[in-house]
This record gives structure tokens, sequence and C-alpha cells, in this order.
């Protein structure tokens, strides 16, 4: 419980640190020197402290969007055993709630976008719903194969059991899919954390955006609520990422969180590193590049079906 | 008495044919009034000897069949003014040979119903069963509404003449039969001359195909 | 006595109604007629008369259900007859009235004859009765539905001859005792009959009586004849007649199931029934004359009686509740239509429009018979039909049960997309609701009502003539 | 039982007085509103005595028909589906009245108010009958109820087609409901239901019964390709009728399927399960993908029914599953999941209709792609319509996800049965769920956004006005039990489980063991339903701290440089679901019409456009070829009769040589 709620804080605290490493990945690949690591820092100080502008058609579901896509994002948190052994909450199937709940923040998200009234959110808001609805497949086939290598229906089970690699008891007819999973969970947390190649944060062209067009009106205390909740995603994404190739049930609690720690940090260089050799997908082959993960991971059910 | 009743058996056969090859309609009508009246000297001679009972039947029949129901189709012709060809839609020849066919079926047939011989005069069944065929034959092949009603005279005959085996056995069965004949008389008749004359000026039945989906 | 008043009760009020010149004088005696018969037809069911003249007239539960069908449905004609105003001149309608109570007096001499060359005689006599009730003075088109009414009818009527010439003979080959043609005697000593000539008896019968009945393709004369008769006729035409030629094919199929014959004479009524349910299928999609859209549901139901009896079991008890129930649907429906003829003047489909709204007690009235005829719980058509489905599966008929449901299918669509264009919607002209007279409405309404009672509740004593009867085909009668 | 036959009787009286005061006195529907509310109240209460634990109950009456006693009974299954009539259908006569309290058009208003009244005891009828004769008979006056309602509008000719099309649909239904039962009864010689249990059904009797079922019931829950009559009907009929039809009609499609999987308990086979579950997907994919492309809000609505139906059956399926394979936990989960979903259906689609119906009042328009901005105009509408639209996505914390959450966790214990036990693959259904819930989330994200936010793209949206209490108090109404339904997960799933075990065919007893396992996560996820508007309060709280005496402007768009926005410029529903269309090309079933300087999109429906209407066509086209036999000449059809009369006689021949016949 202690460290649960422990791990809990470390990682809402260092979330905003991941954007700043792959940012500055990004620039050394590029020789460049890029902002400064602890750059979000220092944004969401300065929004916070801002006051904010709100487009004439907006309504109440604008002011809204930013508000709930944080909570949804914070709750789910609560699902997740970042500690490596159990999360706060933790229920049979609260692997669906912990999606779910997500869902729902995307769904404010996309509103408070078609709030503006302009094409542009619009446009980022229909992109954003399309590429859900090819990630969570993928996500919930990735959820399946967890489920049954671990023979539990709960992130506390899939993330934090002892039927994982490296752990006496472990098949290593499991490696296998573990492996596809762990590839197509990396797929899936760029598609849900808007990343190359399936979006670009950092393009200037607004025509071509996902999720950064969407929060283009947003402003003030709303937009830093937004990239918080942006980072901190990364961070759950990424834990669980961690949770998947580093079976830390059976560590010391400080150890399992300087895992954790250490891999979000490795996760955040490998997403520098694939930003800047790759380029972005165009918008019409996104779909395929989800589809490909989720076919891995149907390939994990099929092994661990067999 | 035999041989009278079979001579007379044979003679409905040829007024069959004779019918089948009618060409105009007096002669039809004037075939069947024949048919009818070899009809009613038929119960005279069966069953050995005329009974009280087979001489009614046979004036009724002679009358009716003989006389009645003929007279009044010519009448009818003469009312409406009738052309007097009469056009069978598969040619007097194919009729014929048809009227062959069901000569032979219906001897087949007989040869094949099972009757005790106190019933079974040799031609009486078959004849009775060809002459159905050929009433079936002029309903179906021959257009005018007249010639229909030839045809179901020729019909109703044939199945009066199978009754007459019966008359014996079974009473008033054949009295029954005579009923279709006043049914005939009354009814087709009346509406062919009174009303289908008036109302398509000719009794055509091809033009009594106005009603169809 | 009372069987023989139950014939000449009509038949001299027939001769009555002759008389008068004017028609309130006609219509009282029909009237009059029509009760006193019903009203004779209670005594009897109440008394059970025994056997008269010499055993040829008889009353048992079969004759005495198609009688109270009759009765019922004259008198429900014969009231509606009251507000029907004829097409064409006034003296047209002389013999009307004479008719219909002549055909009464036919139809029960068919029903209480236990003597089939008596029977022949009955059911030919409905025909002659019927016969100028269908001719409508000045309507060539009328005349062609009389004229190719009597041919093909006739020309089955004397096959019907034949084949009881036939049934005569099996008994005279048989060499079995008992008085010739009498239906007792034929069924106590059926298994000496001679089983050739049954069959060939039965086959005939079945044929002759068929055609009269409706059974396809014997039905040709049928929607010629029902489409152009006045209302109440094709209401009568349907309701009564056709199942009087239904009595008379039981009867043959009772003889030959007492000759041990049922195992051929099943497989015909099948087989007519079946291919009776396919042609009306095919006639009733996209039919544009409503009348003769009736006609061919008239056929649709024939068949499935002819199924049903040929099916046996359970299958025989719905065929013969059925009987009772689709008569008096489909008559209520003819009767609606003469209405709606009366209104329109028009007998296609696409001319009408907005019945309901147009004419609001026949609209509503005429949508629920549509429901009756089609099967719709809780009227007496459901329940028969479930009866009969209930007996087809469990006498391994699935096939045909799955066919029938499938063609019912279709009729209903076909029925439907007609019917309900025609109740629903505008009226043409915007006209208001037209006043309809009790005298339009008032039958077809009770007969709704007994409709509907009925499917919810059958009588002891109904319950145990139609198991009776049914036991008398050698079916079972009840529960499923 | 005396509760709920009483409250249908002063449903009943409400009809009545509905039909008979019509026109004569202004509170006729005032009337009828107060006795439908008091009737459902009474008949809730009597459903919820059931579900509270009062032992079931029957009563049963002689009927002096074919087939035994008409009998009666509310058990836990019948009781959940009872439930949600009565709430409904509560909801719905509120909302009718108001509704058509602005027709003037016609005179019929009272009929339809009783015909709303009819549909609701039919219902309720239906799902309480234990005997073949009482339930096809309410089965058939509730079909027939919601015919005379689709076509209240019945001088247009569209609602006429649609109303002929749903009529043939529900006709075909119930006869191969009547072969079900007479095959059925036949064989158990009853009508009773519990006889018909007892019967002993041998061999593959009990899958083509199943077969019968799933057609029959099948047509009235609309599942693919079941469905064609729905999308037509729903939207045709008055709002408060499609909220009746969408949201509790098509379940007792539903209630039927598993009534009869009751009452085959030995015999359930495994392809049962597994038909029904790919039904489902499929109705589910391909209902959601439909959706997206209507133009129209309530055909929307209707297709978005069909996803759901596909939803519940594959509850049902894998609740089959379970019963085939033995896996009575998986039973229990999969049949409380269908339950539950069935209700949580009732409840959120019945509030979107309204949403739509209040729409159309207030615009005069349900043509989405002419909507926008209604959120100012109309807030307590839009608040409910959001509401519902979370709820139907299945978002938590509301009512929907707790329904889809409960389908979850069967389909992933599933694949948790020891190997080699083929129900492991119904896994599959949760990545089918998963992607037919994210495109539910792309529907309603247009239909929210494009409806109700941005500015409003014609006339029709920018005179709109919140419409009256009468349409606004059924909403609340039902909104907030999604609301409730959702945060207090314990309430809904023990709404469904003990029809979900009484389905499974256990004892109330070992009920309480199976799925203890899902039972036990409740009240963690209670707490967690708890969490999500806690933080968002906290959060939203916060930001009002930091915005205070803070500079809050108002401006215009960012439209990226571009001058500002304007109506025309905004996003449309079409676009915003182009790409997920152009993914689904296929089966979207989307007719594209291009014409210089026009640029339009027809959806229509794949099997009714493209295999249901060709084949009636087909059948036309044999019957006119038939038709010509009735020529009206008269030889031939005294050929007709000749040539019956001589295959009689082959006939004849080909029997005569049987036994029997002397020489």
């Amino acid at each position: 419980m202690s460290s649960a709620l422990a791990s809990l804080a470390v990682v809402l605290l260092v979330a905003p640190v991941l954007p700043g490493l792959i940012a500055r990945t990004k620039a050394i690949l590029t020789g460049r020197r890029g902002q400064p690591v602890l750059q979000l820092y220092s944004d969401l100080g300065r929004l916070l402290r801002k006051g904010a502008v709100y487009g004439t058609a907006t309504t109440w579901m604008f002011a809204l969007a930013p508000v709930v896509v944080l909570a949804t994002v914070l709750c789910a948190a609560l699902l997740l055993p970042l500690d490596g052994r159990a999360a706060l909450i933790r229920f049979s199937g609260d692997a669906v709630a912990f999606a779910y709940v997500l869902a729902l923040g995307r769904m404010a998200l996309v509103l408070g976008a078609m709030d503006t009234g302009s094409s542009f959110e619009a446009m980022g808001a229909s992109r954003e719903a399309t590429v859900a609805s090819f990630a969570e497949p993928a996500l919930f086939l990735a959820l399946v194969v967890l489920a049954v290598l671990t023979q539990s229906l709960s992130l506390s089970g899939m993330l934090g059991s002892r039927l994982v690699p490296g752990v006496e008891g472990f098949r290593m007819a499991a490696a296998a899919p573990f492996a596809l999973v762990a590839v197509t969970l990396f797929i899936v947390l760029l598609a849900e954390t808007a990343r190359v190649p399936v979006d670009d944060p950092a393009t200037h062209l607004e025509l071509t955006m996902i999720h950064e067009v969407m929060i283009l009106d947003h402003s003030g205390p709303d937009l830093a609520f937004l990239l918080y909740a942006g980072a901190v995603k990364l961070a759950l994404f990424g834990s669980i990422l961690v949770g998947v190739v580093v079976p830390r049930a059976s560590l010391a609690p400080w150890l399992a969180l300087g895992l954790l720690v250490g891999g979000l940090v490795v996760v955040a260089v490998l997403i520098g590193v694939i930003e800047s050799v790759t380029a972005r997908l165009r918008l019409t082959r996104v779909p395929q590049l989800l589809v490909a993960a989720a076919t891995l991971a149907a390939l994990g059910v099929i092994l661990v079906l067999r | 008495m035999t041989q009278i009743s079979d001579f007379l058996l044979l003679a409905i056969v040829l007024v069959n044919f004779a019918l089948l090859g009618a060409t105009r309609l007096s002669t039809m009508i004037r075939a069947v009034a024949v048919q009818g009246g070899l009809l009613g000297l038929l119960p005279l001679v069966l069953h050995g000897g005329p009974s009280l009972h087979a001489v009614g039947l046979a004036v009724g029949t002679v009358a009716i069949k003989g006389v009645i129901l003929p007279r009044f189709l010519t009448w009818a012709i003469r009312e409406a003014a009738l052309r007097r060809e009469v056009e069978p839609r598969i040619g007097f020849v194919g009729s014929l040979l048809l009227g062959v066919v069901a000569m032979a079926v219906a001897f087949a047939v007989a040869a094949r119903l099972p009757l005790p011989p106190e019933l079974a005069r040799p031609l009486l069944v078959p004849v009775a069963l060809a002459t159905v065929m050929v009433g079936f034959l002029i309903l179906t092949t021959r257009a005018k509404a007249v010639t229909q009603v030839v045809g179901y005279l020729a019909l109703e005959n044939g199945i009066y003449l199978f009754g007459l085996t019966l008359t014996e056995q079974v009473p008033f069965l054949v009295e029954i039969g005579v009923l279709l004949d006043v049914f005939v008389g009354v009814f087709i008749m009346g509406i062919v001359v009174f009303h289908i004359n008036r109302a398509f000026d000719s009794l055509d039945a091809e033009q009594l195909a106005q009603l169809k989906d | 006595m009372l069987l023989v008043a139950l014939i000449l009760a009509p038949a001299l009020a027939a001769l009555g109604a002759a008389l008068p010149a004017r028609r309130a004088g006609r219509l009282a005696w029909l009237l009059a007629g029509t009760a006193l018969h019903a009203a004779l037809l209670v005594a009897t069911w109440v008394t059970g008369p025994a056997a008269a003249a010499g055993g040829w007239l008889a009353f048992d539960p079969l004759g005495g259900l198609v009688l109270s069908l009759v009765s019922v449905l004259t008198v429900g004609v014969a009231t509606y007859t009251v507000g029907f105003v004829r097409p064409g001149d006034p003296r047209a309608g002389r013999a009307f009235e004479s008719c219909l109570l002549a055909f009464l007096a036919a139809a029960s001499l068919v029903a209480v004859s236990h003597h089939l060359g008596l029977l022949w005689v009955g059911i030919e006599a409905t025909t002659l009765a019927t016969a100028p009730l269908i001719y409508q003075r000045d309507d060539p088109h009328s005349l062609e539905a009389v004229w190719k009414y009597l041919v093909v009818c006739s020309v089955g009527i004397a096959l019907a001859l034949l084949g009881t010439f036939f049934l005569a003979t099996a008994q005279v080959v048989g060499g079995v005792a008992g008085r010739p043609l009498v239906l007792d005697d034929l069924m106590r000593h059926g298994a000496g009959l001679h089983k050739a000539w049954v069959r060939a008896a039965f086959l005939f019968l079945a044929v002759g009586f068929g055609t009269k009945m409706g059974l396809a393709p014997l039905h040709t004369w049928l929607p010629d004849a029902h489409g152009e008769a006045p209302a109440p006729v094709s209401a009568l035409l349907s309701g009564a007649l056709l199942n009087c030629a239904f009595l008379g094919v039981l009867r043959a199929f009772q003889v030959a199931n007492a000759a041990g014959e049922a195992d051929f004479a099943r497989p015909v009524l099948l087989g007519l029934g079946l291919l009776s349910l396919v042609v009306a299928a095919v006639f009733v999609v996209r039919q544009d004359n409503y009348k003769r859209l009736l006609a061919y549901s008239s056929v649709e139901h024939m068949g499935i009686l002819a199924l049903g009896s040929g099916m046996g079991g359970l299958a025989i008890y719905g065929s013969l509740l059925h009987m009772l129930g689709s008569s008096i649907a489909k008559a209520v429906l003819f009767l609606l239509a003469g209405n709606i003829v009366a209104a329109y003047g028009s007998k296609l489909v696409q001319d009408v429009q907005g019945v309901v709204r147009r004419l609001p007690v026949s609209g509503v009235l005429f949508l629920l018979a549509f429901l009756a005829i089609t099967g719709s719980p809780p009227f007496v058509p459901f329940m028969s039909e479930l009866a009969i489905l209930t007996g087809a599966f469990r006498s391994g008929h699935a096939v045909l049960a799955v066919a029938m449901l499938a063609l019912q299918a279709v009729v209903f669509i076909g029925m439907g997309s007609a019917f309900l264009g025609m109740s629903l919607g505008a009226s043409p002209e915007r006209g208001p609701p037209i006043r309809e007279r009790a005298w339009q409405v008032a039958a077809p309404a009770v007969l709704m009502t007994v409709l509907l009672v009925l499917g919810l509740h059958i009588p002891a004593p109904l319950q145990r003539a139609l198991a009776a009867a049914a036991g008398s085909l050698g079916g079972v009668g009840g529960g499923p | 039982m005396t509760l709920l036959f009483s409250g249908l009787f002063l449903i009943g009286l409400g009809a009545l007085a509905a039909w008979l005061l019509e026109g004569r006195s202004r509170a006729s529907g005032a009337l009828f509103q107060v006795l439908a509310v008091a009737g459902c109240a009474l008949g809730g209460g009597a459903a919820v005595r059931v579900l509270l634990g009062t032992p079931a109950v029957q009563i049963r009456y002689h009927a002096q028909v074919l087939g035994g006693d008409w009998v009666w009974g509310l058990d836990a299954l019948s009781a959940a589906f009872a439930l949600a009539v009565f709430v409904v259908g509560a909801a719905a006569a509120v909302f009718g009245v108001a509704y058509l309290a602005a027709e003037t058009r016609h005179r019929r208003v009272g009929a339809s108010h009783a015909f709303v009244g009819l549909l609701i005891v039919a219902m309720a009828l239906v799902v309480t009958a234990r005997a073949a004769i009482p339930f096809l008979i309410a089965w058939e006056a509730m079909a027939l109820s919601a015919y005379f309602l689709v076509v209240f509008d019945d001088t247009q000719a569209g609602v006429r087609r649609a109303g002929l099309i749903y009529l043939v649909a529900t006709h075909t239904g119930t006869l191969a409901l009547l072969a079900l039962f007479a095959l059925w009864g036949g064989r158990s010689g009853s009508f009773e239901f519990d006889r018909m249990m007892a019967a002993d059904l041998s061999g593959a009797l009990p899958s083509v019964l199943f077969g019968l079922a799933l057609v029959g019931f099948g047509v009235k829950a609309g599942f693919v390709p079941l469905h064609f009559w729905l999308p037509e009907a729903h939207p045709a009929a008055p709002t408060h009728v499609s909220a009746l039809m969408s949201g509790l009609m098509i379940k007792t499609g539903v209630y039927g399927l598993l009534r009869v999987i009751t009452m085959l308990p030995g015999a359930v086979a495994p392809w049962w399960g597994w038909t029904l579950l790919l039904l489902g997907l499929a109705s589910g994919v391909l209902g959601v993908l439909w959706a997206m492309v209507q133009h129209d809000l309530k055909r929307l609505l209707a297709y978005h029914s069909i996803e759901n139906i596909g939803i519940i059956l594959m509850g049902v399926g894998l609740g089959t599953l379970g019963m085939a394979y033995g896996r009575p936990p998986l039973a229990v989960l999969g049949f409380s999941a269908a339950v539950l979903h069935s209700v949580n259906h009732a409840l959120f689609k019945s509030l979107l209709f309204f949403g739509a119906g209040a729409v159309a009042r207030a615009t005069g328009t349900r043509e989405i792609e002419r909507l926008g901005g209604l959120a100012r105009r109309m807030p307590v509408t839009w608040i409910a319509f959001l509401i519902g639209s979370a709820a139907i996505v299945g978002l938590p914390p509301l009512n929907g996800f707790v329904g889809e959450w409960l389908l979850y966790n069967g389909l992933f214990s599933s694949a948790l049965s020891p190997a080699a036990t083929p129900v492991r693959f119904a896994v599959w259904g949760a990545a089918g769920l998963a992607l037919i819930g994210a495109l539910a989330l792309a529907c309603f994200a247009k239909v929210g956004g494009v409806v109700f936010l941005g500015h409003p793209r014609s006339p029709h949206g920018r005179e709109a006005r919140e419409v009256g209490p009468g349409f606004l108090a059924p909403m609340i109404a039902l909104a907030i039990l999604c609301v409730v339904m959702g945060l207090f997960p314990y309430a809904a799933v023990g709404l469904a489980w003990p029809a979900g075990a009484l389905v499974a065919g256990l004892s109330p007893g070992s009920a309480a063991q199976i799925g203890f396992h899902a039972i036990l996560g409740l009240r963690a996820l209670w707490l967690f339903t708890l969490a999500i508007p806690a933080v968002a309060v906290l959060l939203w709280v916060l930001r009002a701290l930091l915005l205070r005496r803070r500079a809050v402007a108002r401006g215009p768009t960012w439209a990226c440089g571009y001058a500002a926005t304007t109506p025309r410029m905004q996003y449309t529903g079409s676009s915003f679901v182009a790409p997920l269309v152009a993914a689904y090309r296929g089966v979207v079933g989307l007719e594209v019409r291009r014409a210089p300087g026009s640029f339009t999109t027809e959806p229509i429906d794949r099997v009714l456009e493209h295999v249901l209407l060709p084949a009636w066509r087909a059948v036309l086209d044999v019957s006119a070829r038939v038709r010509t036999l009735q020529h009206g000449r008269l030889n031939l059809y005294l050929v007709y009769m000749l040539v019956t009369l001589l295959a009689l006689l082959v006939w004849l021949y080909a029997a005569g040589t049987g036994a029997g016949i002397r020489p």
C-alpha cells in the first residue's frame, strides 16, 4: 500500500521529465542542443500562472475537457501496479477499466475540440478517434495474452505476477508471446501518446497534426492540465511496458521503484531515437501500422491459446 | 338380347366418332340426339328384358336426351344466328385420332376393372368410359359455347351409360344422372341463348376470356 | 322430422320470397327464413334427432358444424343485404332473396344427407342456387364469370357423379351388405368394399367436389366468380359454398378411411392442398383487384383445409376449426369489401386509400379481419393453424408444415401490401368520413366478435362437436 | 403477481381513457400520463420485489382453448426485463404526451397514446408469460400495437413503406415462433413452458428448436442480418415510440432467446454458442459502422441498437458456451452481462431517442449536417444527451460500462479455462468488443460534436429553444438512472446476476459462489467509479482557483492564420467519419453520388437493398410468369381438370399394385 502510494507519487512527479528526455535525445541525434530536459516543468509553471482565452464559440464543454482528461489519466494511474506488486485499486477486469477510463478522457478531449467550431480542431478530433479505434483492439489483444500467461484478469496480476520472465516457475514457452506483447504495447504507446510515426508533436503545420491540433485553442491552466496529462499518460504506458519486460514483484520496493524510473528513462530515450530515425507515416498508413501491431498480439494470443 | 345391346353400344361408339368428325353444329346436335335415343333404348335390353322401371327410365331418357335438349339447342342456334361451322383447336383428323386413342385406353382400362360377370357386359363399361373421354375431348377442343354444351352432353351420356350397369342393384342412381340433363337444359342453355348472345353478340367462347390475371 | 324441416323451411321461404314485388317483402321473407332455419338448427343440435328417410338423412357433428357455419353466415349476409344496394336497375334483384334461401336449403341438404347420391344432388343444387346470384344484369363480366362457374363446376359435378357410381360399384362388387350408398352402411362394412373401386371413387369424388371447393388447379372458376359477384354473394360463396364441397370431400374421405384406404387418400389431399397454397401465393402477390385477391386467399385456405385433413391426427381437428375461422373471417372481408366498393366505386387496389379515415368502422374491421385471416392471435385462425402445425409435426409432415409457413409468409406480404395500402393513408379526395349505415357494419362487427371470442374461449359443446367430428375422420380432438 | 397485474390494469385504464376522452377533454393526456406512471410504478415494484429475493410466483388460468392452461410467472429473468419495461415505459408515456401535444394535423393522438399503453402492457405480458398461447398473443399484441404506432404518420408514403417492411418482418418471425411452439408443444403434449421443459427431446430436435427460436426471436431482436426492418421502422415512428421499440421491444427478442435456453438446459450444444457469439460480433461491428455514415439522427440511433443487440448477443453466446462446455461461471457471467446490458441499453437508448426527439421538435429537422451549436440553446437536453452518449459508448462511471465490464470479464476468463477446452477461443470476442467500443466513441463524438457543439449550420439551429418540462423530466430521470447505476455497480450487477444464474440453470445458492470472482472486485470497482467524478471535481475546483483574479478573455477561435471561421467552414459529420469510412470502405454501404458541383453520400442498408428486395423482385417475376396460367380460356381450364384427373389416375395405378387389391 505505502509502496504503491510512494511509487504513484514518484511517477506523477517524474512524468514531465519524459517529454524533455525525448526532445533532448532527438536533439542530440540530430546534432542540436535542444531544450533543457526539465523544460516542461517550467512551461507548466508558467501556464498555471497565466490567465486563459476562450474561443467565442466554445461552451463549458471546452473548459471541461482538460479537467476530465487529467482526471481520467490520474484515475488510470490508480489501476497500475506501479510498484510492481499491486495497484491501489485492483479488481477483476480493471484492465478494461484502465482502457475505458482513458477513452472517457479521449471523448472529452474530442468533444472539447469540436466545441471550438473550427475545422482544424475537428479534423484532429476525427483523426484521434480513428487512430484510437485501431489502437484499442491491439491493446486488448495484448491484455488477453498477458491475462492468459498470468492467469489473471487484473493489471496487478498481469504486471505484478511472478509468472513473468526471469522468475522461477516461468515457462520458457511464454517468452515469445511476451516479446510480441512488448512490441505491440510499444506501438500502442506511440499511438496513444501521439508520437512519431503515428503523430508528430513537433510539426508546425496544423493540417498534419492529430493531438496537437486538438489542443490548439487551449491556453493557461487548461493547456497545463493537458500537457501534464499527456506526460503522465506517457509514463503510465511506459510503466506497463516496463512491467511486462522487467518483473519486479520479488524485488525490494525501493529497487522496484528504481527499476521503474530507469525503465521509463529507457523508454523515453527509445522513443526519442525512433522519432529521429523514422519519418511520420501518412495518415492513411497509420491504420496499417496499428493493424500490424494487433496482428502481432493476435499471434501471441494464438500461441498462448494453443 | 345381348346382341342387341352390343349393337346399340357399337352404334354409340360410332356416334362418338361422328361427334368428333362433325363439321357443322347441326350435325353435332343431331349426333348427340341420336346418342340420347340409343341410350334410351339400352335399359330395355339390358338386365334381361324390359321391367316397368326400365321402361319408365327409357321413356324419360329418350324424351329428354333424344328430343327436348337437342330441339332446344337447334332452336338456340337459330335464335342466336350462329355461324354453323365447328372450329376445333386441333383439327378434325387430330380429334378423330385422339378419339381412337381414347377408345383404346377405354378398353384397356375396362379390361383391368374388376366387374362381376353378371354386371360385366363386355362392351358396356369400355364404351361408357370412351364416351366420357370423347365428351371431355370436345369440351377441351371446341371453342364455341354450344359445342361445349354438346361435349358436356356427351360426357354425361357416358356417365349415364356407366350408371346403367347398376340400375338393378342401386335404385335411383341413374335417375339422379338424368338430373344432370335438367340442370344443363335449364341453366347452361338458358344462359347461352338469352344472355351470352345478348352480351357478346356471338356464342363464341373465345370472347369469354376477359377475366384473367 | 327436424331434418326434413331444416331443408323444407328455407325452400318454402324461397318460394315465398319469389312472390312479393316490393323489396321489403322479399327481405322480410329472407330474414324470417334464415332466422327460422337457425332456430331449427339449434333445436337439431339440442335434440340430436335420429336418422330419417331410411338413413338417407342423418345429423352428425361433421355435417352439423358445416351447417351451423352456413347458417351463421347466411344470417349475417341476410342482414347485410338489407343495407346493400345492388348495382344496376332496381328490378335486377328480383330472384336475389329467393336464391339465397334456395342455397340455404341446398346447403342443409348437403349437410344432413347421409346418402352420397343425395349429397351429390345437394351440392349440385347449391350450384344451381348460386349461379343466378353471381350474375348481374348488364355486366358482361359477371356473365362470363357465371358461364365459367357453371361449365367448370358442372363438369366437376359430373365427375363426382361418376365417382359416386364407382362407390356403388365398389359396394356391389365387394358384395357387402347394407343399403347402397348410405354413408353409415358404407362405413360399417367399409372393410368389405372393393379396394380398387373405392380408390377410383375417391379420386373422382376428390376431383369433382374439389373443383367446387376451389382446390388448385381446379380453382380456375373461383376468382372470376368471387371477383364479379356482388359482395354478399362473394361472402356466401367463399364462406359457405366452398365448405359444402369440402364436406363432400370429407365424406369421400370418411368412406376411404373406413375402407382402410386412408393411406391412399391422404397424399391426394396433401398434394392438392399444397398446390393450392402455391397457386394462392403466386396470384396474391401484386394482385391489383382486391376482390380477386380475397378469392385467391380463399383458395389458400381451402388448401390449408385439405392439407390439415390429409395430415390426420390433431391436424384434422385443426382444419375443422380452421374451416369455421377462415370462412367467417373471409365472409367479413368480402362484406367489408362491398362497403369499400360502394364508397370508392372501384375494385382496384390502387384506387383505394385511407379507408380507415373514410369509413371508420369498416376500415378498422377490415384491418382486424385481415389480421385474423393471416393467422394473427388471438383470432380463431391462429388457433387452428397452430393446431394444424402441431398435428403436422407430430405426424411427421415437417416439410409440408414448413412449406405451408413459407407460403403463408408470401401471401401475407401480398395481402399486407395491398390491404394496408388501402386502409392507411389519406383518402384521395380528402372526403370527410362517410357515415356507414348500421346494416352495413352490423354483421361484420358481430362476426368479428365471434371470431375473437372463439379464439379465446371455445364453448364446451362446440369443443365436443369438433372433437367428435375430428374423430369421425380418424383424427383426434383437444390439446396438442 | 397481483401487484403486477393491478399495475397493468392501471396502464390499460390509462390507455382506455386516452382513447375515449380524446378531443373531449384537455386533461386526457395528463390522465394517461398519471395512470401510466402509477401503473408502471406498481409493476416495477412487483419486479423489484422479486429481484430483492421474494420467491418467484405463478398464476394460471384454465383457458377453454387448445393447449392447456395459460400461465404467467415472475422470476428473476422476467423481473429484470419487466423492470426495464416499466421504467422506460413510464418515461415514454410521459414524453409521448408532451411530444404529440404539438400534433395538430392528426386527430388520432389519443389512439396513439392508447397504443403506447397497450404496447407497454403487451411487453410486460410477453416477459411474464409461461405458456405458448398467452405468450404468442402478447407477442402479437406487442408487434401490432408497435406497427400502428409506427404508421402514426401514415399520410407519408415513406412511413407506410417502413411500416409494411416492419410488419412483414415481424410476421415472418411470428411464423417461425409458431413452428417452434407447434413442434415443441406437439412433442411435449402441452404448451405450458414447464411441461415443455420436461419434454424429452432427443437427437437433433433441440438444435432445430434453437434454430427456430434464433430466427423467430432474431427478427425481433434485429441482429445482422435480420436487422433490415429496424433502421426503417424506428426512425419512421414518433420519438417516444422509437424509444419504446429500440429500447424495449427488441429486447423481448433477447428475452425469448434466454427463455428458450433456460427451457433447454440439458441440450445446449456448442454450435449455438458460437453462432450467437459470431452473430453478436457481426452485428456489433457492422451496426456501429453502418451507424457512423447515417445523416438522420434517429436512423443513426437505430443502427446503434443493432450494435448493442450485437453486444448483448455476445453475452448470450458466451453464456451458452459456458453451459455447453460445462463452465458455470462463464455461463453466469455471459448471461448476466447480456441481461444487464439489455437493461442499460433500454435506459440510455431511450434517453438518446428522447434527446433526438427534443432536437427534432426544437429545430424541425433530424438532419445531422443541418444542425450545430445546440448546446447553448438547449443546455439540459445537451447534458442529458451527453450522458446518454457516454453511457452507450460504455465509458465509466456510467451504467454502460458496468455491463460491458461484466462481459469483458466473461470473455477474458473464458481464456483462463483449462487448456484444450475450445471455449477459450471466445476470448477473441474481447478484441471485437474493444473495436466496437472505440468505433462507438467515434460515432457519438461525431453526433455530440456536430449536433450540439460549434456553430449552427442552418437556420434550423439558430432559433431553436429548449424544450418543455414534459420533454425534459423523462430525459433527466433516465440520465440520473444511468449515472446511479454506473456509480453503484453493486446495484447494477445485483439486478442482472440472479437472472444470469437462472438462465445458466443454477440454484440461487450456488449462484452466489459462481463468479464470486467478479463480485469480489465490485467494491474496488465501486471505489474506482466514485474516484473518477471525485478527482474531476477536485481538478475543476483547482482550475477555478487558478483562474480566479486572472484575465479570462474571449476571442475568436484560432483558425491557423486564416480569417475567422464561418459555420460553413466547420467540419461536417461526414467529414468527421471520413477517415474511418475510408478504412472500412468495403462494408459501410455508402453510395457516393458525384455530380459537377455537388457531392452527396447516401447511406444504404446492404442487406435490405442488396439482398432482400432483389430476392422479392425475383419472386414477383416468377409469379408474373405463372400468372399467365389464369388466361381466361375455358377450354384450357377444362384441360387442367383433365390433366389433374389423369395424374391422379396414374397415382392410382402406381399405388394400385399395393396389397389389398383383389384381381
